[in-house]
Order: C-alpha cells, then sequence, then structure tokens
C-alpha cells in the first residue's frame, strides 16, 4: 500500500477542508483503532461545504448514520475514496434533539435514501430534502425506533406475552 | 440537477400508467417493490420502495449482549452469511483489540470465499433465470448444492451461519474438507465452459444485455455504487485490495473489471470474481498454518468505550459496521452499511426509459438481496 | 377385420351417410384424443425438462408419474372458480371456451395417416391458419377482461407477436404449396413419397419452425406469459378450469403445429416397415420433443427485438425463399 | 461501402448466433442423458456431517449413566431468543445441583449454538434432527430430557 | 407441561390435538371427496412467495437435489392458480396486508405452511423492543403445518408437505372446519 501517495492525498485533502471550514476541527484519526484517517469535527451546519469538497475529490459517500446521546444526535459521515491509496473521512456533528440540519442529498443523491432512513429511526428532520417520507417503516408509524427512548409499543406487548 | 423523482398520482394521465411490481412478483428477488410509470412497455419513471422486510437488526443490538448480535449478522444477507459474520467479528475484535490465531485466520478466508462463490452462483443464475432461461438456475443450483455440503460440514448450517466467534473460529477445518475443496474447485472449473456456451455466448443473452442498464462512473460515484455492480463501470474498488483486511494481503489475486458498466459487465464480473475466489481459496488451504483456532477470550466480553468503523467486502459490495460501545457489554449502537441500499437506488436513475424486460434484467444483475436493504 | 363392415355401423351408415358418420365419429375420437394427448404432453414436457435439468421429474403419482396430469386436472376441476369483481364477466367467461375451438376443429384435417383423416378438404392448410389465428382473439379476450395490467401487457403482446409471425409462417407455407399445387393436406404428403420437402426447402423449414415456437407462444417466445416479467400474463387471473382450458389449448396447438411441420416437411405418414400412423405419431413427438428442449435451453428474447426479428429477418428471408423457389420451379 | 460491410456484419452475426444456439441445445442434450442428482428424499435420506446443526441435546455420559447438567442456566443467559428453560434441584443439601427439566423451544432458535459454546459441563451438543414438521405451533417445544431417556 | 409459573416458554392454552380427529365419512360423497383429495395431495401447486431466508431453502427444495417436482408440486406465480402458501420468512408489518391480500386472492381449498422459525413465532427476531415483525403467521393466516428449523433444510420442508398431504387426505382439515361451523350455529 503505497503510504506516502496516502501522505499527499491526506495532506491535499486537510488544505481543501481548512480552507472550506475555516472555524472547524480536523483531527488526524488513527485508523488502526476507529478505522478513519481523518476526522472532521463540524459544530454547525459544515456538512455541506465538507461535501461538495469531498465530491471534489471524488469520495463516495459510504453512510450516514445518527447515535441517540443522552443530550443530543450525533450525525456521523463517512467519505471514502475508490483510489488505490485509500482513506477515510468521517465528518461528525452534535445536534441538539430538536434541530434540523441540512441535507447534502444535493451533493450525493445517495443521501436521499440515508437521510431518510435516518428520519424514519430517529425522527431527525432534514431541510432541503426533497422525499422526506418513511422507508423501511410502515407510512402511517407513528414510532422512531432507535430512539433510545423508545420502549415497549403495542406491538411489543404480544411477543413479550411470548417471552414470558 | 437531479433526476430524482417520486411517483406522484396526479401526474399519471391516459398515456401514462402505474404498474406495481411486487411486493410479490416472481422476480423481485423477496419482497422488493418496484412502483412505476409505463408509457406502453417504457418506463418513464420507477421508484422501488423497500422495507417490507424491515425486521429491526439494529434496534436488536442494543437489547442483547455483544455475542448475542452474532447470529443476526448472517441474517442480515443470508446469502453471504459467513462474510457478515467474519466482518462483525473482525470489528469487535478491532474495537477490543482481541489477536485472531492465523489458521483462524485462514479458516475464516477459506470458508468467506467459499460462500462467496456460493452467493454468486446463486446471483448470476437468478439473474439469467429471470431473462427466462431456466435450466441454467438448476445447474448452478447443482453446483452450489457442493459448496453447501462443504459449509455445512464445517459450520453445521446450510445457509445462515453462525460459525466465526470473537478470537478465532468454532470448528476447526478437517481433511476431508481440504479436499472436498479441492475436488469442488476442479468441478466448478470444468463446469465453468459449459455455462460460458450455454449463457455467456447465447446470442439472444448476449442481445438481452449489451448496452442495458447503463451505470456510469459518475453515476456510481453520486449513488455509492460498490461491489460487481461498480467494477461493471470500470472501477477496480475492492475493499479485499484497497483496504486490506484478515489476511487478504497475503494472497495473490486480481481484481476483475469491466468497462462496459452494462448488465453483461455486472455479469462477466460476476462469473471472473469467482475464478479469483478459487485462486484465493487453492492459495489458503496450501498455506494453510497449523496452530490454534481460537485465541483466549473472556466468555462475555467487554470492549472498550468508543466506536469504530470497520469496512470489508461482500458478495455484493462494500459492507460497513460502525459500531458505538459505551463500555459495557450491550452495544450502544451498532449501524451496518449495507451495500444493497445504495445499489438499489441506482434503479431510479437507470430505469426510465428502458422496457420492463430491462428492468428485470438490470434489476437481476445487481442482484439485490431484499432483507441485507431492509435490515 | 374391417369395422365398416359391421352391420351397425353399415345402418347408420344407411341413415346417415357415409361422410356424416365418419366426421361424428370422429370428432368423438378427437374429444376424447385432445385432452388424453395434452396431459401426456404436459407430463411428457415436465419429465423432459427435468432431465434435463439433473431431476426426475413427476415420479410419485403412477408409475414413473405417469397419472400426474390426470390428477392435475381432477384437482383444478375441484377449484373454486373466481371472477374477479372488476372483471368483463361474460368475456371472462367466454375467452377459455374460445380457445379450445380452434385447437379442435384443426385436428379435423390432419392426416393421421391415409385412412384417418376426419375430413378430406381441398383447403386444409388454410383451415388451420384461419382458426389458429382465432387463438390470439381469445388470449386478448382473456387478457382485457382480466382486469389486470400484467394480463393486458400480456394479451397486447400477444397480438403483436401473432400478427408479425403469422407472415413468416405462411410464406414459407406457401413456397410449399407452389411445389405441390395443392392445400390438401393428403396430397401435400402424398407428394414426399420420396423426398422429404425439408431436403428441398431447408430455409423454409426453419423459418416454419421457428414461427411456429412463436405462434403457439412457447420459450424463446413466451413473452405473453412471461413468467419473470409478467407474473403469469394473459391467464394471471384466471384459476381452476378455466385456467386448465389455457393449458390445454397450448399444448393442442403445439401438437397441431407439430403435426403441420411433419405434413409439411417430414413427409407426414411416409415411412418404411410400420403402418402410416406410427410413423407420423413419432415425427410428430421428436418435433414436440425440439421445441420443449429449445424451450428448457434459451433465454427468452425481448419485445423489440421479437419484433424486429420478425419483420427486420424472417419475412425478408421467406419472401427471398418463396422467390427463389418460384424461378426455380419455373425454370425447372 | 459501409452497407455492405454492415450486411456481412450482419450475416456474421446470425451465422454465430446460430452457432451458439446449437451449441448450447448441445449441452442440455448431453445433461438429458447424464444420471440424475437427486435424492429422493422420503425413500433414500442423506447422512448428516458431524457437525451438522439440529436442536440441541444433552449428551448421554457413561460414568454417570446420564448428562452432566447441573442447571447453571448459563446457557439460558447466553441466549439470544430466550428459547431454553432449565430447572434443576439439590438432591441433598450443600451437594451440586442437578439438572431434572431441561426444554427448549424451537420455533424460535437460531441454532447459533452459543449455549453449547458456554456449557461448562460439555453437556449439550446438537442432534441430527431435521424432520420436525408439526401441526401445532407448541409441537416444536422441546423436552430434552425426555428425548436422553426415549434414547435408542 | 408447564415448567414452572414464570416458564419463558409458554404453552399452549388448550390442546390442539383434541381437534384433529378423523373425520367421517359424508353420506355417499366420501368417495368422491377422497378421489377429489387424493388429487389436492398429489398436486399441491405453492405459490412463488419467498420473504426471507428461508425461501432459498424453499427454492433449493425444488432444485435438482430435491426435486419437488417428483410429488406433483410446481411453483406457480401467481395466487390465483396456487393451493398452498409457503410463508417463508419474516412477516413485518407492513408486509401483512400484502400477504393477506395474497391469501384471499388464492382460490379454496387452499392450505398455509408455515416455514421457519421467523413464519412460526418471530423466531430470533421476537426480542423485547421489537417493532416491526409479527410473531408468527398464526396470527394472520390459519396455519396447517409449521416447519420449525432456521431455516429448516428442504428435506424438512418436504416432510412438511408430506405432513400437509397426510392431514389433507385424513380429512381432519374438513373435520376442524365443521366443527368450527357446528360451534358458531351452536353459539347462535
Amino acid at each position: 500500500m503505497p503510504t506516502e501517495e496516502r501522505k499527499k492525498l491526506l495532506g491535499e485533502l486537510k488544505n481543501s477542508l481548512s480552507g472550506a471550514l475555516p472555524e472547524e476541527r480536523i483531527i488526524s484519526g488513527d485508523y488502526a483503532k476507529t478505522g478513519c484517517h481523518l476526522e472532521v469535527r463540524l459544530s454547525d451546519a459544515g456538512m455541506l461545504r465538507v461535501a461538495s469538497v469531498m465530491k471534489e475529490k471524488r469520495f463516495y459517500l459510504e453512510t450516514i448514520t445518527a447515535v441517540d446521546f443522552p443530550d443530543s444526535f450525533e450525525l456521523v459521515y463517512f467519505y471514502s475514496t475508490w483510489h488505490q491509496d485509500f482513506c477515510r473521512l468521517v465528518a461528525r456533528i452534535r445536534i441538539s434533539k430538536e434541530a434540523s440540519p441540512r441535507s447534502v442529498s444535493s451533493v450525493y443523491p445517495e443521501a436521499i435514501w440515508l437521510e431518510r432512513e435516518i428520519y424514519d429511526f430517529f425522527g431527525i428532520r432534514f431541510l432541503d430534502h426533497p422525499d422526506l417520507r418513511r422507508i423501511l417503516n410502515p407510512d402511517n408509524a407513528d414510532y422512531f425506533p432507535l430512539l433510545k427512548s423508545f420502549g415497549k409499543t403495542k406491538l411489543t406487548e404480544e411477543i413479550d406475552d411470548i417471552l414470558c | 440537477m437531479l433526476n430524482i423523482k417520486t411517483i406522484d398520482d396526479t401526474t399519471i394521465n391516459e398515456r401514462v400508467y402505474q404498474l406495481n411490481l411486487g411486493p410479490q412478483h416472481p422476480s423481485t428477488h423477496g419482497v422488493l417493490h418496484l412502483l412505476m410509470k409505463l408509457d406502453g412497455e417504457v418506463v418513464v419513471e420507477a421508484e422501488p420502495i423497500v422495507g417490507y422486510s424491515h425486521r429491526g437488526h439494529e434496534k436488536m443490538a442494543e437489547n442483547r449482549i455483544w455475542e448475542q448480535f452474532l447470529p443476526n449478522t448472517s441474517r442480515i444477507d443470508y446469502l453471504s452469511g459467513l462474510i457478515y459474520n467474519h466482518g462483525y467479528c473482525m470489528a469487535v475484535e478491532k474495537l477490543c483489540g482481541i489477536e485472531v490465531p492465523e489458521r483462524a485466520e485462514y479458516i475464516r478466508v477459506i470458508t468467506s470465499e467459499l460462500n462467496r462463490i456460493s452467493s454468486h452462483l446463486l446471483g448470476i443464475m437468478a439473474f439469467v433465470m429471470d431473462i427466462g432461461a431456466f435450466t441454467p438456475f438448476l445447474y448452478g443450483w447443482d453446483d452450489r448444492e457442493h459448496v453447501l455440503d462443504l459449509l455445512e460440514r464445517v459450520a453445521g448450517s446450510r445457509l445462515t451461519y453462525c460459525y466465526n466467534r470473537f478470537g478465532g473460529v468454532r470448528n476447526d477445518i478437517d481433511r476431508e474438507f481440504c479436499d472436498g475443496t479441492r475436488r469442488f474447485i476442479d468441478r466448478l472449473r470444468g463446469r465453468f465452459s459449459d455455462y460460458h456456451n450455454l449463457i455467456t455466448e447465447n446470442i439472444i443473452f448476449i442481445k438481452r444485455t449489451r448496452g442495458i442498464g447503463i451505470i456510469t462512473e459518475d453515476t456510481a460515484l453520486d449513488f455509492g455504487v460498490t461491489g460487481p455492480t461498480l467494477r461493471g463501470s470500470g472501477v477496480g474498488y475492492d475493499v479485499r485490495k484497497n483496504e486490506p483486511y484478515s489476511v487478504y494481503p497475503e494472497f495473490d489475486f486480481e481484481i476483475p473489471v469491466r468497462k462496459e458498466g452494462d448488465v453483461m459487465a455486472r455479469y462477466q464480473v460476476r462469473m471472473a470474481e469467482m475464478e479469483q475466489s478459487m485462486n484465493i481459496i487453492e492459495q489458503a488451504l496450501d498455506g494453510l498454518p497449523q496452530g490454534p483456532i481460537r485465541s483466549k477470550v473472556p466468555l462475555f466480553i467487554d470492549p472498550p468505550a468508543g466506536d469504530c468503523y470497520f469496512a470489508f467486502e461482500s458478495a455484493r459490495g462494500a459492507v460497513g459496521y460502525y459500531i458505538v460501545s459505551d463500555g459495557t457489554r450491550i452495544p450502544y449502537r451498532i449501524k451496518v452499511r449495507t451495500p444493497s441500499f445504495s445499489n438499489l437506488f441506482v434503479l431510479t436513475r437507470i430505469l426510465p426509459g428502458n422496457f420492463i424486460a430491462d428492468c428485470i434484467a438490470t434489476l437481476g444483475s445487481i442482484d439485490v438481496v431484499v432483507p441485507e436493504i431492509d435490515r | 377385420m374391417n369395422i365398416t363392415q359391421l352391420p351397425i355401423i353399415k345402418e347408420i351408415y344407411g341413415f346417415l351417410g357415409r361422410d356424416l358418420t365418419a366426421a361424428v365419429t370422429g370428432i368423438l375420437i378427437i374429444l376424447v384424443f385432445v385432452p388424453l394427448n395434452s396431459a401426456f404432453l404436459v407430463w411428457l414436457e415436465r419429465k423432459v425438462a427435468g432431465h434435463i435439468q439433473l431431476r426426475p421429474g413427476p415420479m410419485e403419482v403412477g408409475p414413473h408419474g405417469i397419472l400426474q396430469t390426470l390428477i392435475d386436472a381432477v384437482k383444478l376441476m375441484g377449484k373454486e372458480m373466481i371472477t374477479p369483481k372488476l372483471a368483463d364477466k361474460f368475456l371472462f367467461w367466454l375467452a377459455p371456451i374460445i380457445i379450445i375451438i380452434p385447437a379442435i376443429v384443426c385436428f379435423v384435417v390432419i392426416p393421421f395417416s391415409p385412412m384417418m383423416q376426419v375430413r378430406e378438404m381441398n383447403v386444409g392448410i388454410l383451415l388451420i391458419f384461419s382458426f389458429s389465428s382465432l387463438t390470439v382473439l381469445s388470449i386478448l379476450m382473456g387478457g382485457w377482461a382480466s382486469n389486470n395490467k400484467y394480463a393486458l401487457i400480456g394479451a397486447v403482446r400477444a397480438v403483436a407477436q401473432n400478427v408479425a409471425y403469422e407472415i413468416p409462417l405462411l410464406l414459407s407455407t406457401m413456397s410449399i404449396i407452389i411445389m405441390t399445387n395443392s392445400f390438401k393436406m393428403s396430397e401435400i404428403t402424398a407428394a414426399q413419397s420420396g423426398v422429404w420437402f425439408i431436403f428441398y426447402q431447408p430455409v423454409a423449414a426453419i423459418i416454419f419452425f421457428i414461427s411456429t415456437t412463436a405462434e403457439t407462444n412457447r420459450a424463446p417466445f413466451d413473452l405473453v406469459e412471461a413468467e419473470s416479467e409478467l407474473v403469469s400474463g394473459f391467464h394471471t387471473e384466471y384459476t381452476g378450469m378455466r385456467f386448465a382450458l389455457f393449458f390445454l389449448a397450448e399444448y393442442t396447438n403445439m401438437f397441431i403445429a407439430a403435426s403441420m411441420g411433419a405434413v409439411l416437411f417430414f413427409g407426414g405418414w411416409h415411412g418404411p416397415f410400420f403402418p402410416g400412423l406410427i410413423w407420423f405419431m413419432v415425427k410428430v413427438y421428436i418435433l414436440i420433443f425440439v421445441i420443449i428442449w429449445v424451450r428448457w435451453t434459451f433465454p427468452r428474447l425481448r419485445f423489440d427485438q421479437l419484433m424486429n426479428f420478425a419483420w427486420k429477418f424472417m419475412i425478408p428471408a421467406a419472401l427471398l425463399n418463396l422467390m427463389v423457389t418460384a424461378v426455380l420451379l419455373k425454370v425447372l | 461501402m459501409s452497407s455492405l460491410s454492415g450486411l456481412k456484419e450482419y450475416i456474421k452475426e446470425i451465422l454465430t448466433g446460430s452457432k451458439s444456439l446449437l451449441i448450447g441445445m448441445g449441452i442440455t442434450l448431453k445433461r438429458l442423458f447424464v444420471p440424475i442428482v437427486t435424492v429422493q428424499y422420503p425413500r433414500r435420506k442423506l447422512t448428516m456431517t458431524p457437525n451438522f446443526r439440529g436442536h440441541i441435546e444433552a449428551i448421554y455420559f457413561d460414568d454417570t449413566k446420564s448428562h452432566h447438567c447441573i442447571a447453571c442456566g448459563l446457557c439460558m443467559r447466553t441466549c439470544p431468543s430466550h428459547v431454553i428453560k432449565v430447572q434443576g434441584e439439590k438432591e441433598k443439601a450443600g451437594e451440586r445441583k442437578y439438572g431434572r427439566k431441561y426444554y427448549i423451544d424451537f420455533t424460535k432458535c437460531s441454532l447459533c449454538g452459543l449455549c453449547v459454546d458456554v456449557c461448562p459441563e460439555k453437556t449439550l451438543t446438537f442432534s441430527h434432527e431435521y424432520e420436525l414438521a408439526c401441526i401445532s405451533r407448541w409441537d416444536g417445544v422441546i423436552d430434552i430430557m425426555k428425548r436422553l431417556e426415549e434414547r435408542p | 407441561m408447564a415448567v414452572d409459573e414464570r416458564s419463558p416458554i409458554c404453552m399452549p392454552p388448550n390442546d390442539h390435538s383434541a381437534q384433529l380427529k378423523e373425520s367421517p365419512a359424508i353420506l355417499g360423497f366420501a368417495v368422491l371427496q377422497d378421489l377429489l383429495n387424493l388429487a389436492r395431495v398429489n398436486s399441491l401447486w405453492p405459490m412463488t412467495f419467498g420473504i426471507a431466508c428461508c425461501s432459498i431453502e424453499m427454492m433449493a427444495a425444488g432444485m435438482a437435489r430435491f426435486d419437488l417436482d417428483r410429488f406433483g408440486i410446481i411453483f406457480r406465480s401467481t395466487p390465483r392458480q396456487s393451493d398452498v402458501m409457503i410463508v417463508a420468512g419474516t412477516i413485518s408489518h407492513k408486509f401483512v396486508p400484502t400477504i393477506k391480500t395474497l391469501w384471499e386472492q388464492m382460490p379454496g381449498p387452499k392450505w398455509v405452511i408455515a416455514m421457519g422459525n421467523c413464519a412460526i413465532s418471530g423466531g430470533p427476531f421476537a426480542y423485547e423492543g421489537q417493532y416491526a415483525i409479527v410473531n408468527g403467521a398464526d396470527k394472520i393466516l390459519p396455519v396447517d403445518i409449521y416447519v420449525p428449523g432456521c431455516p429448516p433444510r428442504p428435506e424438512g420442508l418436504i416432510q412438511g408437505l408430506l405432513q400437509l398431504q397426510k392431514k389433507i387426505t385424513k380429512g381432519t382439515i374438513d373435520a376442524n372446519r365443521r366443527a368450527e361451523k357446528a360451534a358458531r350455529r351452536a353459539k347462535k
């Protein structure tokens, strides 16, 4: 694996990212431990800017996910390359429980489904999303299952009957 | 800018009508639902509707200890269950810093590649059946049964395995398995000429697959397409090569790439990949080291708090486990990036303008597994 | 002993006249023969398909499963008949009945052996063509009346396909007809006592074979009921016995097509040692076997390719063949 | 001249196409005469490999003339789908417990084998049973101890 | 059979096997009924209807190694022409209306086989806090035969189908339905 080229790529990436996001924190990640070479911590709606920089560098959006922490959500974006000198970048953003982050679907169309999924699971509403509907759960569902506060529902009761 | 539209009832007029392909339909590979707007037989818009086999894997992970999620991993993508098993174990091992004996890694690679062959065989043959040839499907199954016999010999089940354990594997492989695998590889190599004569060179098959459902490199970038679907579009991206894990760097194998990006290219990539998998298995069997198959791991593991992302290559593309641990025995969050989820969404871009028959061929060539999309 | 010497037969002859008696008995025989024959054909197809696919096919009902299709038919009789609520009820009911008429009528002119032909007609071939095109009407009716989009697409495909493939079919037959100067099945057969017409007309034979496969909606031209695209095509909504009638008609049409092929190109009942009937049946079943074999080998064509193939290749080739035949006949 | 070469291509395609079709038919014809691979199931059965996983069952040990289950409940706790119910009792106070009742609800089992792995006494194993179709949902509940007694 | 009150394995509320008695012959139609039943059991056409993992094993049962066609069982793609619905996989709440529609589209007499643990009880997916699945096909369909396993081997499915054949020829299904009808009439 060409480490020299990767260093160069990482340097370029850092440069262009720090050009786009003057105030954000860009940290080198520990690949052996976390699986990411570069970590970007965003404080505000910087994800669109990150996305367009990544698109320019021909990174693909691996996945978007959210984690429900007790006082906030964390949105996590993974970008990685197709190139031989592999590199993965993770962008994290903490948002409050009521916040509506901006959608990156205008840059990466793939995000349309990924953000729909996050909405479906966590109830996070993305701004500027073309088609924010339920995706996996039924359209008329009134719950957001992956929230930590999601307890037993009506549906689970009958299962509990069998469990004991 | 984006030519993705969702289907809206109000735009239906006399000329254009709506067709629900699925959720129960012989060629949707399970319970996929394709909502299409048709003008005659030409698709105007298409929208995949998923979620009919949503089983809540990710919620389930948050309710169980780390070990108990193991059997679930092979049920996410039931066609390449061992690869998912392998990946989950490696992700957790990475988080906890567990060392795995070399022999165990070799066995994992052998079983994973066998599973990849069985998955590709089924994928290709189901795709050929979608095009209308029924007999190759049974020939493929005939070969696949031999893989399943081998895997059942070592892992105990035919389809949904729970074979890998944290720090190693459950059973050791025996001499008969090694010999059987070699015999199977010889047999499959012999069968390949039949497949090429019966399918690849058949004029009807060529006519049906050339220039259909083209995914360009840019489209693939937009939609995060991975796996054989991407490699059919001229990008040689394979996690096994680009971001090596396990003992893959020790083997000499190629990543088959086709430039065309059409249905035929994806089919050819899968065929070539099976040959490469056979190469890997042969090398692994030759260099199989002796030693323990499982390192000392506590009965129930307690990973340190933290998160990690681990990517690996399943038969359908790049899979990723994003694991968040809060230091307890129960995972805080496990997110699975499944390749079919992204690969399927491309259909909204590439289907319009094609015939129904081409849609079926394209869908078959992407080789989706529906529970993998829905999780 | 000759069956016509029996007194009772003579009496009936006296009452009805020879022709009518022959017609009535013939039709009765046909009515028995058609279902049994197609039951056998379905069994044959399942058996051949099975062995091509390395499995035995039906095994448990009767020796080697020979009674399987009869049992299937009995079961289908016992099934509930569903008419969809929004279907056109009259047409929905009529379609399976209409499809069975041409299947039976066409048998009237097929010469099984020199003696066994229900009715000699001097326009035998025309009769078969005209009646077999009725099949498509019934498919259209069934597909339309079902009020199901899959069925409708299947029916529309069937119409276009049948129209396209009838032309090369007729053209290839025409080259035989101008060689014999007759529409009579028996005369065409008689003309082949020396050399079969397939040696004079190989191109016409191939075109005829392909077109009949398409006419009978068999793979690789089974777009009408393409399972992976249209679920079951035009008979998606048909249950029980109605569906069985469609099935019966499909296999009977296949038999008629194969016997046409045998008459036109393979010398009909001609052959050494054995009686004509055996030779005829052997030839027909070999042709049917080829049709089945083709079905279980090839992928399906796409609709536009199917039409292109008909209009851009088959029809010019058939026309050319006809022209060459005519010129040669004139010159020689 | 382009149209002529186009025609040439067309004819060539037809010829190679027909050849490929004939080759394909040759392959299926060859297979028609190959012996079938079917195992005619109710009459003949496949032998299961030693590692095959059916439902779990207790191993019979010759030294105690019984199983070694001590009703520790580890399998109960490890089971991902709460399939196992085990109960034991002490024959005398101060002695080790001995498993008396051991039920599994096979209709929820996912055959992961975690229970077999954690068993401290190694008294669990997989049976080779796979013909379990039943007419009631509750026929899937299997009494392991009873199976041990009725063992041939 | 219950172990104790807090048993995780809930025992059946009433004994189902009591209902499964031999059917009495119906007047003079017994022979006809027997003939029809004989025909039915020998051409059980299942619907091509796979939901999840088990569908692969269902396909395997139809393939060369096991070959369901020996018993006259061929897969039909449309519900209108099928007799058996093999529920092979997890039923999600989103999918329930579709299954019900398909079941209603099938012409009678028709049967259901619940194949695999998910279709019997939710299987490994029935956990505390589950929100997406229906725990068991018998919640929405009248299941005749249960084939446990995760997934069951193809032989298991074939054995299930043979069990269903036995159940049909014995007439126990008709007897059950008649008993239900009688009970309803008695209520009125």
